[in-house]
């Protein structure tokens, strides 16, 4: 399993902070396309992908236990 | 060195943050210290709730401090940003970077304030009188045509 | 105003200089701090005395804020420079910048410290292990081949 | 009488922090004269001049109470 962390809009839409998805072996846009299905976020294509908190790319392959996080355009400061 | 990248939910000292980088060998100290305004453009703020991924906030804001030693050897860097709910006038983050010389200091700042608003997992709602709404990215002296950084300004 | 351009004997407080700019229209604050720094191209500092034309000095500082108010109109400036005897990293000038965005706010601060470089009567020595000696300018940005400003940036 | 203020290596050298000079009438190099010859301050060439707390030049005509001070390069900040 994957968790998928979800923050600002995206945890609005969803309506929770986090989500369990059976991603192990697929690119990350599987998880984006689940998001958008099953979760109602619509918004994620204006977003980046950190795995592991790290910035990464829709193509990278998941393993079990990884953290996905889709980040909204940021703005701090 | 991870007490110099904090994201926190508490009143940020101003203080408290120079202090980290003060030090014999410096001469100057850059602060740059973001408030909560009332107005932007014409519309009146009355609060602002502040949402982050905080352990890769404050992996991103090391890193900035990293690129910034990188640039500038001399320098020595803190930030820190507050989460949570903010009312007009209050410190949303403090960045201090001491160097020996003056003008360093300012580069170094400004640069960390620029990267801050490009890389670090940190998202802002501002509550109007009518309504709410997240706030995508700010940057003031770049654009970013397809709404989101190039992977060159991620990494860094 | 004029409590917002002092010379003091006393320790200073960032905090303070800084609470005197924070407001709700402005949304950034650039705060510039000098240290005394131990090292000056080899040479260790013990400590410094600096020496002031006091109520000149407090005159020229609210020039300087009445310049960027000219240059920045809509920026609030507050100056707090220390004079007497200082010891290492102690804190010798505050310089506080709020304006609405972020790039003023850095591009007011540096103006103010260069100008006090410049004009404001404040005398430093220096005092070494073997010695002490008054500082001539230090103007980083700037030199003036006659030893002494030109008439232009005395009078702004 | 015109109130001349010292300061710095300027007080140093002269070991005090001001003088009174007879110069009402005179321009101000006239002061800059006299501190040169009775007081022992040798380096006013690189000093600016300010009368009544005002940055002037050394043509300036002084009058009675006028405050003239001798300002040594500045090293503030």
């Amino acid at each position: 399993m994957v968790k998928v962390l979800l923050f600002a809009q995206f945890q609005e839409a969803a309506g929770r902070e986090s989500v369990e998805i059976d991603a192990a072996g697929h690119p990350v846009s599987h998880v984006k396309s689940v998001l958008k299905e099953n979760y109602g976020i619509l918004e994620l294509d204006d977003a980046n992908v950190a795995v592991n908190e790290e910035y990464t790319n829709m193509s990278t392959e998941l393993k079990d236990g990884d953290t996905v996080a889709f980040i909204p355009p940021v703005s701090g400061g | 060195m991870s007490n110099y990248f904090r994201i926190t939910d508490q009143f940020i000292s101003v203080e408290n943050v120079v202090n980290k980088v003060v030090r014999p060998e410096s001469g100057a100290v850059n602060t740059f210290i973001g408030t909560v305004r009332e107005f932007t453009k014409g519309k009146r703020t009355l609060y602002l709730h502040y949402d982050a991924y905080v352990p890769m906030a404050e992996k991103k804001l090391a890193q900035i401090g990293d690129e910034i030693q990188g640039k500038w050897p001399d320098a020595l860097v803190a930030i820190t940003h507050r989460i949570g709910e903010l009312h007009i006038s209050d410190i949303a983050v403090v960045i201090a970077v001491s160097t020996p010389h003056r003008a360093d200091s300012y580069d170094a700042s400004r640069y960390a304030i620029e990267r801050i608003k490009e890389i670090v997992p940190i998202w802002k709602k501002e509550h109007w009188e009518d309504g709410e709404s997240w706030i995508g990215n700010q940057l003031e002296t770049k654009s970013y045509p397809t709404g989101k950084p190039e992977e060159e300004d991620l990494y860094g």
